[in-house]
């Protein structure tokens, strides 16, 4: 394996990649388009979430908290104020920007299994507010009716292909900026505070300093995905925040191979798709997919990306 | 007359919460949905019907994503669907926009208010509505002084703006409001004193409704104090958790199992038949609405593709089904009489929901609701 | 001026006074070794220093200055490196990575997040010299924990080494070493800066007497003695509690 | 006791030891000598069962040991000081003691204080606070309260003061006399010399030499060639 | 007065609940560092297995022997055939864990169907007890003696015993466990038969007050969780404590804050991890 090829062989799949993304609309049935666009939403989604995870080992259990926030504080700005997207969308990633700042400084005193439940906890706490107060945030039916984003230039989300190259374009920023984020020097600096906390300390790295930051830096690409999500739907409700969503998400992460930015993408579409299509021909769908998850397991421990990636170690190797 | 479009067949969206802790709601009423169009043999004025199933899972983004799926993929020409509030909430606007009729069993108020479109059909009692009838009959015994007990959620906190007017604020001792899904109300049912009130209202539906029950009976207060179910608090499905000393707690609802007319009976009988299960009230709902449907189908000759005349004529359905006369408001919500139930322990040692007093043809409360 | 100087610092931990009233001082440029039996307090004297746990009384200075209240991290940013007993490295990553994160932890870009880790051939050329130097080429993409543990203990090394510290603290650097790498490594010591500091704990005897200048002699949490390689090879009470007699 | 014929380990895909044979007689103790990553941890790993190889025999007392779980190897008699101590940190020294000790013998829980007194003092506490040097004692205390008939020690005096490593020695000392058979892998080459009846030295997954501690002494050639001195 | 000493009693017996589901969750999470996502599964299907047995023999005894036995056999089989290779893996066990929850709340709702159902009671305690001149359910006051002698057997079985130490050194170090004689493939499974059998316990005997519904499996899972961390992982002193802290704060929450019903369990746990990250009784 020599590094050069590899890296071809990547930019290679790539561009092939970027270039199907750009002409979907032109292939896919509307309905199928919206279901891209919520692949790739979910794709940014759990790519935040592996920030944490795979290149800083901290589990999260709570990471809906900020993909809901944002899209209350969007999908409400937008809908009683009637703010455009420009002024919305800041404010919907300050909000989480917020949150994360606020659960950072009580979560980050906790380690492993502790903070994947306090990130529960303190997510559930946000869960129940949004469920709870229900003058602002219309309780469990949500807010419904919110706007398609208006960005002033002419151009009209409610077209199905327009609005899939927005979050497309978002995406992709979003997506060009995690992956310089792991492969900086502060990213590598994530991967040793993952392997060895009291080592980075002695090297001299703020462990807490750098955790913080890729906490809050998390927070805002989920509240980014959040804020892409109410707009897709037109909708926010509790159901956004609520643990099973912070599970799935945790899911899609582990399934498509944490540590890898593009496993998880490939994670999430996964499940969007399980959930999505196969459920229309089986009843029994959940089962299914508790078999992919088992078989996955077993077979691909580290992933779909950490099964491709093994198995190019194995041909590179023979 | 030759039916207009005899080739291809008239599709139908239903999409209910299949898996998860709903599905004990949805799967049902999704069976009984398709025993009202299997006694048609799913054939509508000649034309054939295909219902196309979907499982909301009880999420409103993934029920939204199916109702697209079914109307834009699918291209159904109706659809029959869903009993969660929250998808509701959510479903609304979009099929609004797409002029696709939609017969729902969501007992939300906001569909035939708020969120009112003339494609919006609500099958099914609104919460305020079914809350006014249940006081109402509590009142006729008369009960002065209540509780209530609700979900943290709409339904809950909408029971207690029902309960408000007719037994006025002061007369609620207290309303307390458990989470869904709440495992131990002992620190609820403990705080209810039997020598300040003349019963408790309970507004909490599926596991919840039997597991109250269980702990109401268990602390002894059944003896001491009635309890009332809103709406189907009592519906058949939950009746074979509770304990036999659920003997007596009442309900007041449009759907009473035992009825005993000969349409009710052909309707358990039938549905029985196809699924060894009493049927419930979310059964009866489904049933019900797909006969509104199918009446409304055969008034336009199966037309269905004019969207148009399907909701005008769907507007003006009157059934006449398992529990008496059937029809729609002006504002699309349902029109049906309601019945007391009483639990009661039948000849066979289990529990059923024996039918008192009848009001007819109630109508959701608009004019107190607006 | 002293480069590191200990006063009368005591740790507990919950019952076990593991350290009661130490004070030494290193002066700058000096190689100064701490010996004693196991358990004596050595390590945990390490931590005290280099800021792992906090004291429970006394202090700390580096260079004059009070460093008993900041943290670990600042410690090394004030030029303090330190090895690690029990083996610390990063497991998963291989031992040019860690020895990159070593290289570039005082670096003002550690922080950067936009710029291009791999884009940066001038660490990662660093990194290659510096395992090429120890012998190590061989295992340099190769994850930390899946090298021999001798080697893992070269690589501990390497990486306080590699941030070119003022002050460096090896806790018995030559455990786990083959004796051909033992005087490899013990050349590397010897080849330090002039200016550089270096205390070090050893139970290696041989290589105790050749690096140092001065030996402080730990037992039961305290200092007992203090003085030149001379000096404590024949100290009666060393002797007795430490080396034992043939 | 113990036969060693041919055996060949891999980890995953690298190829490790390339053939290794060698023999440890009943109440011999065998050195094993070798600079960092040669293959000598490996081989105390593969006759553990715990990196079984993928061909070749290990013979145990008669006893076919090659591809046993490794908790049969450890019962049949095989104790192992691994190397860099792995004791049971969470255990406490006592616990630790307590879930190896086996079989009648002459090594009992107060034996072993005897010899190690820092870890008598100090029973209750957890494993893993305890000093390097003190968890070196605790692993090679762990092995031996399992009274083995073959003892596999992986560099056992790291970490220790010369005072212990002297008590160390004795001990084997003693060990052998009982008819104990100990393969000792060392990097003090002193230590290793002192002890041992034979000295195998490895390199690059083999054995490319055998002698006597004497002749090793003597043969600056060969100490230059595997071992660098 | 009768309040306090009622409400009181509401917390502790559910706090015991609490802790029946729980101690299973902790149990293993302890001995084995496997946060074994289908254990509100196990409960699910042991209630269900009971419901059976109740139904058919009318014996609450004998439906006990029967879940618990059945589940046992489950747990045993996953842990054979499936968890132990991948040992110490932590993601792929939460995969495969959360597919078992999967695959059995779909399986018990294909069998049992979607209807909430309740195991009856034993016979025994389905009266009130008089005390002091007010009734309480005997149920629950069974159900707080029963919850402490599970602990004291499981403390038993974790500190007191030469098995409970051979465990916990099978998961600090596995490798040199086994080389040391140690079988730590048995005491693995024989941990996770444990586990499985208290989810089942609790699923049978909490099954007359809380009912097994689909959906229980999650909310047992999350409400064994918080006791488990409230408590500290791993710790069994923990796992009691904190089941008897969340139902206590629970029950008085309700009581004193009905309209903040919704933090009564998240916002204590917040807190507790907030001031002690490594719950109350948790080490690092
Ligand atoms: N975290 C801790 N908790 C409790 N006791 C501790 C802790 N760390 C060290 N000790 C105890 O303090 C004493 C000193 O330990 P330390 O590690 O400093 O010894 P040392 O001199 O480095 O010994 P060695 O030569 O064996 O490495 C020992 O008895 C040890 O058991
Ligand atoms: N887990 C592993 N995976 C892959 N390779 C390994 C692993 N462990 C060791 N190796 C490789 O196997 C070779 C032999 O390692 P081993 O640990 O047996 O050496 P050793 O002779 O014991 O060295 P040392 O004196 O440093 O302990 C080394 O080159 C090492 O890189
Ligand atoms: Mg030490
Ligand atoms: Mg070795």
């Amino acid at each position: 394996m020599t590094g050069t090829s590899y890296s071809r062989w990547i930019g290679l799949a790539f561009a092939a990649g970027l270039f199907v993304l750009l002409v979907l609309p032109k292939i896919l049935a509307p309905y199928y388009l919206g279901l891209a666009v919520k692949m790739m939403i979910f794709a940014l989604f759990a790519m935040s979430l592996d920030l944490l995870i795979g290149f800083t080992g901290m589990a999260s259990l709570g990471h809906a908290a900020y993909f809901g926030l944002s899209a209350y504080a969007t999908g409400l700005l937008a809908l009683k104020l009637g703010w455009n997207v420009w002024l919305a969308l800041p404010a919907g990633l300050i909000m989480s920007g917020l949150a994360a700042v606020l659960f950072g400084l009580l979560a980050l005193r906790t380690r492993g299994s502790y903070f994947l439940m306090i990130t529960l906890a303190l997510s559930q706490l946000m869960w129940g507010i949004a469920f709870g107060w229900r003058s602002l945030t219309g309780g469990d039916d949500g807010l419904p009716s919110v706007p398609r984003p208006d960005l002033g230039i002419g151009i009209s989300m409610a077209d199905g292909a327009n609005f899939y190259y927005f979050v497309l374009l978002i995406a992709a920023i979003a997506t060009f900026l995690m992956v310089r984020i792991v492969s900086s020097p502060f990213g590598y600096a994530l991967r040793g505070i993952r392997e060895s906390e009291t080592r980075m300390l002695a090297l001299g790295y703020n462990v807490w300093l750098y955790k913080f930051a890729i906490f809050i830096i998390a927070a805002l690409f989920a509240g980014l995905a959040g804020i892409l999500y109410v707009y897709y739907n037109r909708f926010v409700s509790p159901d956004y925040i609520h643990v099973a969503r912070s599970a799935e998400v945790l899911l899609m992460v582990i399934l498509g191979g944490a540590g890898t930015l593009i496993g998880p993408a490939f994670g999430a579409a996964l499940i969007v798709f399980f959930e999505n299509l196969i459920s229309a021909y089986t009843e029994r769908w959940v089962m299914l997919m508790g078999f992919v998850y088992l078989i996955v397991a077993l077979f691909a421990p580290n992933g779909i990306a950490g099964l491709i990636r093994d198995y190019r170690k194995k041909r590179a190797s023979s | 007359p030759q039916p207009a479009f005899s080739q291809d067949a008239i599709k139908i969206g239903v999409m209910f919460p299949l898996t998860g802790p709903l599905a004990g709601q949805g799967r049902p009423e999704r069976d009984a949905i398709k025993l009202a169009f299997d006694e048609e043999n799913n054939v509508i004025a000649g034309r054939k019907v295909e219902l196309l199933y979907e499982d909301s899972a009880g999420r409103p983004d993934t029920g939204l994503t199916k109702i697209k799926a079914l109307v834009e993929r699918d291209k159904v020409h109706l659809l029959l669907s869903e009993l969660v509030s929250s998808i509701g909430a959510a479903v609304a606007p979009y099929v609004h926009e797409q002029k696709m009729p939609w017969i729902s069993t969501v007992a939300l108020a906001s569909l035939t208010r708020g969120q009112k479109s003339s494609y919006i059909f609500r099958f099914v009692p609104s919460s305020y509505q079914y809350t006014m009838a249940a006081a109402e009959a509590a009142k006729k015994m008369g009960w002065k002084k209540v509780y209530l007990i609700g979900w943290n959620a709409p339904p809950g906190h909408e029971a207690l703006e029902g309960l408000k007017k007719v037994f006025g604020a002061e007369n609620i001792v207290e309303a307390m409001f458990p989470n869904v899904g709440t495992s131990d109300y002992a620190p609820y049912v403990t705080k209810m004193d039997p020598t300040k009130a003349d019963g408790v209202f309970a507004a909490m539906w599926g596991a919840d409704s039997s597991r109250i029950v269980q702990q109401y009976v268990e602390y002894g207060l059944s003896k001491k104090m009635p309890l009332f179910g809103i709406a189907s608090f009592t519906s058949e499905e939950v009746l074979g958790a509770m304990p036999p000393q659920a003997e007596g707690i009442y309900s007041a609802y449009t759907y009473c199992g035992s009825l005993d007319t000969p349409e009710n009976k052909k309707f358990v009988q039938a549905y029985q038949a196809k699924y060894n299960a009493l049927p419930g009230s979310y059964q009866y709902m489904g049933y019900m609405a797909a006969k509104m449907v199918i009446q409304a189908l055969k008034d336009i000759n199966g037309k269905a593709e004019d969207k148009q005349a399907f909701i005008n004529a769907l507007a003006k359905v009157q059934v006449n089904g398992p529990m008496g006369l059937a029809s729609f408001d002006a504002n699309r919500g349902m029109i049906g009489d309601f019945y007391t139930l009483k639990v009661e322990k039948g000849a066979d040692g289990k529990l059923f929901n024996r039918c008192g007093d009848r009001q007819a043809q109630v109508k959701d409360p608009y004019e107190a609701f607006p | 001026m002293s480069a590191l100087v200990a006063e009368a610092v005591s740790k507990n931990f919950g019952g076990v006074q593991a350290l009661s009233n130490v004070s030494f001082a290193v002066e700058q440029g000096e190689r100064h070794l701490i010996i004693g039996p196991n358990g004596a307090g050595k390590t945990t004297m390490f931590n005290m220093l280099s800021g792992a746990f906090p004291v429970s009384s006394g202090r700390v200075t580096l260079f004059g200055q009070d460093i008993t209240n900041i943290p670990a991290n600042a410690r090394a940013r004030l030029g303090l490196a330190r090895t690690f007993q029990i083996t610390n490295l990063f497991p998963r990553l291989t031992a040019t990575e860690n020895i990159v994160l070593a290289l570039q932890a005082q670096s003002k870009s550690a922080f950067s997040m936009f710029s291009r880790m791999r884009g940066d051939k001038d660490l990662f050329a660093r990194a290659g010299a510096l395992l090429d130097e120890w012998g190590l080429s061989e295992i340099a993409d190769k994850a930390a924990r899946e090298i021999s543990y001798g080697q893992q203990r070269q690589v501990d090394l390497i990486l306080a080494m590699a941030s070119n510290p003022k002050v460096l603290l090896l806790d018995e650097p030559m455990a786990g070493l083959s004796a051909a790498e033992v005087v490899r490594a013990v050349g590397m010591v010897h080849s330090l800066p002039k200016d550089m500091t270096v205390l070090m704990i050893e139970h290696d005897m041989d290589v105790a007497f050749d690096l140092a200048d001065r030996i402080t002699v730990m037992h039961q949490g305290g200092v007992i003695a203090e003085g030149t390689t001379d000096e404590i090879r024949n100290h009666p009470k060393v002797t007795e509690i430490y080396l034992g007699a043939d | 006791m113990l036969n060693i014929q041919d055996v060949h380990t891999y980890y995953g895909e690298s190829y490790i030891l390339q053939g290794v044979s060698l023999e440890v007689k009943p109440g011999q103790v065998v050195a094993l000598l070798g600079r960092n990553g040669v293959g000598k941890s490996t081989l105390a790993r593969s006759i553990m069962g715990l990196t079984p190889a993928r061909s070749g025999r290990i013979v145990f007392k008669d006893q076919d040991i090659t591809r046993m779980p490794a908790h049969l190897i450890a019962r049949a008699g095989v104790g192992y000081v691994p190397q860099g101590r792995q004791v049971f940190k969470s255990l406490t020294i006592r616990e630790n003691l307590q879930v190896t000790a086996r079989g009648e013998g002459q090594w009992s829980f107060d034996k072993v204080l005897q010899l190690f007194p820092n870890l008598g003092s100090r029973i209750r506490s957890l494993a893993g606070k305890l000093s390097g040097g003190e968890q070196q004692m605790l692993a090679a205390g762990r092995a031996l309260v399992g009274n083995p008939g073959l003892l596999l020690m992986d560099e056992p005096t790291e970490g220790l003061a010369p005072l212990i490593v002297r008590e160390l020695g004795r001990t084997i000392e003693s060990l052998k006399q009982a008819g104990t058979s100990i393969l000792l892998i060392e990097q003090q080459l002193n230590f290793a010399l002192r002890y041992a009846d034979i000295v195998f030295i490895m390199n690059k997954g083999a054995i490319v030499h055998s002698c006597t501690p004497a002749e090793l002494a003597a043969d600056s050639a060969t100490k230059a060639k595997y071992l660098g001195v | 007065m009768n309040f306090w000493v009622l409400q009181t009693l509401n917390g502790i017996s559910f706090g015991m609940l609490l802790f029946l589901l729980a101690s299973g969750l902790s149990l293993i999470y302890g001995l084995m560092k496997i946060l074994n996502l289908a254990h509100g599964s196990f409960y699910l299907l042991g209630g269900y297995a009971g419901l059976v047995v109740v139904q058919k023999t009318g014996s609450f005894l004998l439906a006990v022997a029967a879940a618990t036995f059945a589940i046992v056999l489950i747990g045993v089989l996953m842990e054979r055939f499936l968890l132990r290779r991948l040992h110490l893996q932590e993601m792929p066990q939460t995969l495969l864990t959360f597919g078992f929850l999967f695959i059995f709340s779909d399986l018990a709702m294909l069998i049992w169907g979607s209807n909430p159902e309740t195991v009856p009671k034993p016979e025994m305690f389905s009266q009130s007890i008089e005390i002091a001149g007010f009734f309480y359910p005997s149920y629950r006051l069974f159900i707080i003696g029963f919850g402490l002698a599970v602990a004291l057997v499981l403390w038993w079985i974790q500190d007191g015993t030469r098995v409970g130490a051979m465990i916990r050194a099978g998961v600090d170090n596995e490798e040199i466990a086994r080389a040391l004689g140690i079988n730590v493939s048995l005491l693995f499974t024989l941990v996770f038969a444990l586990g499985a059998f208290l989810a089942a316990l609790g699923g049978v005997m909490g099954g007359p007050i809380m009912g097994v519904y689909p959906g229980a499996d999650f909310e047992v899972l999350l409400l064994g969780f918080v006791v488990v961390i409230i408590g500290g992982l791993g710790s069994l002193k923990g796992a009691l404590i904190g089941g008897l802290i969340v139902g206590l704060l629970d029950n008085f929450g309700k009581v004193f804050f009905p309209e903040f019903a919704l933090f009564t369990i998240f916002a204590p746990m917040a807190l507790i991890l907030a001031v002690r990250p490594t719950g109350l009784f948790g080490r690092e």
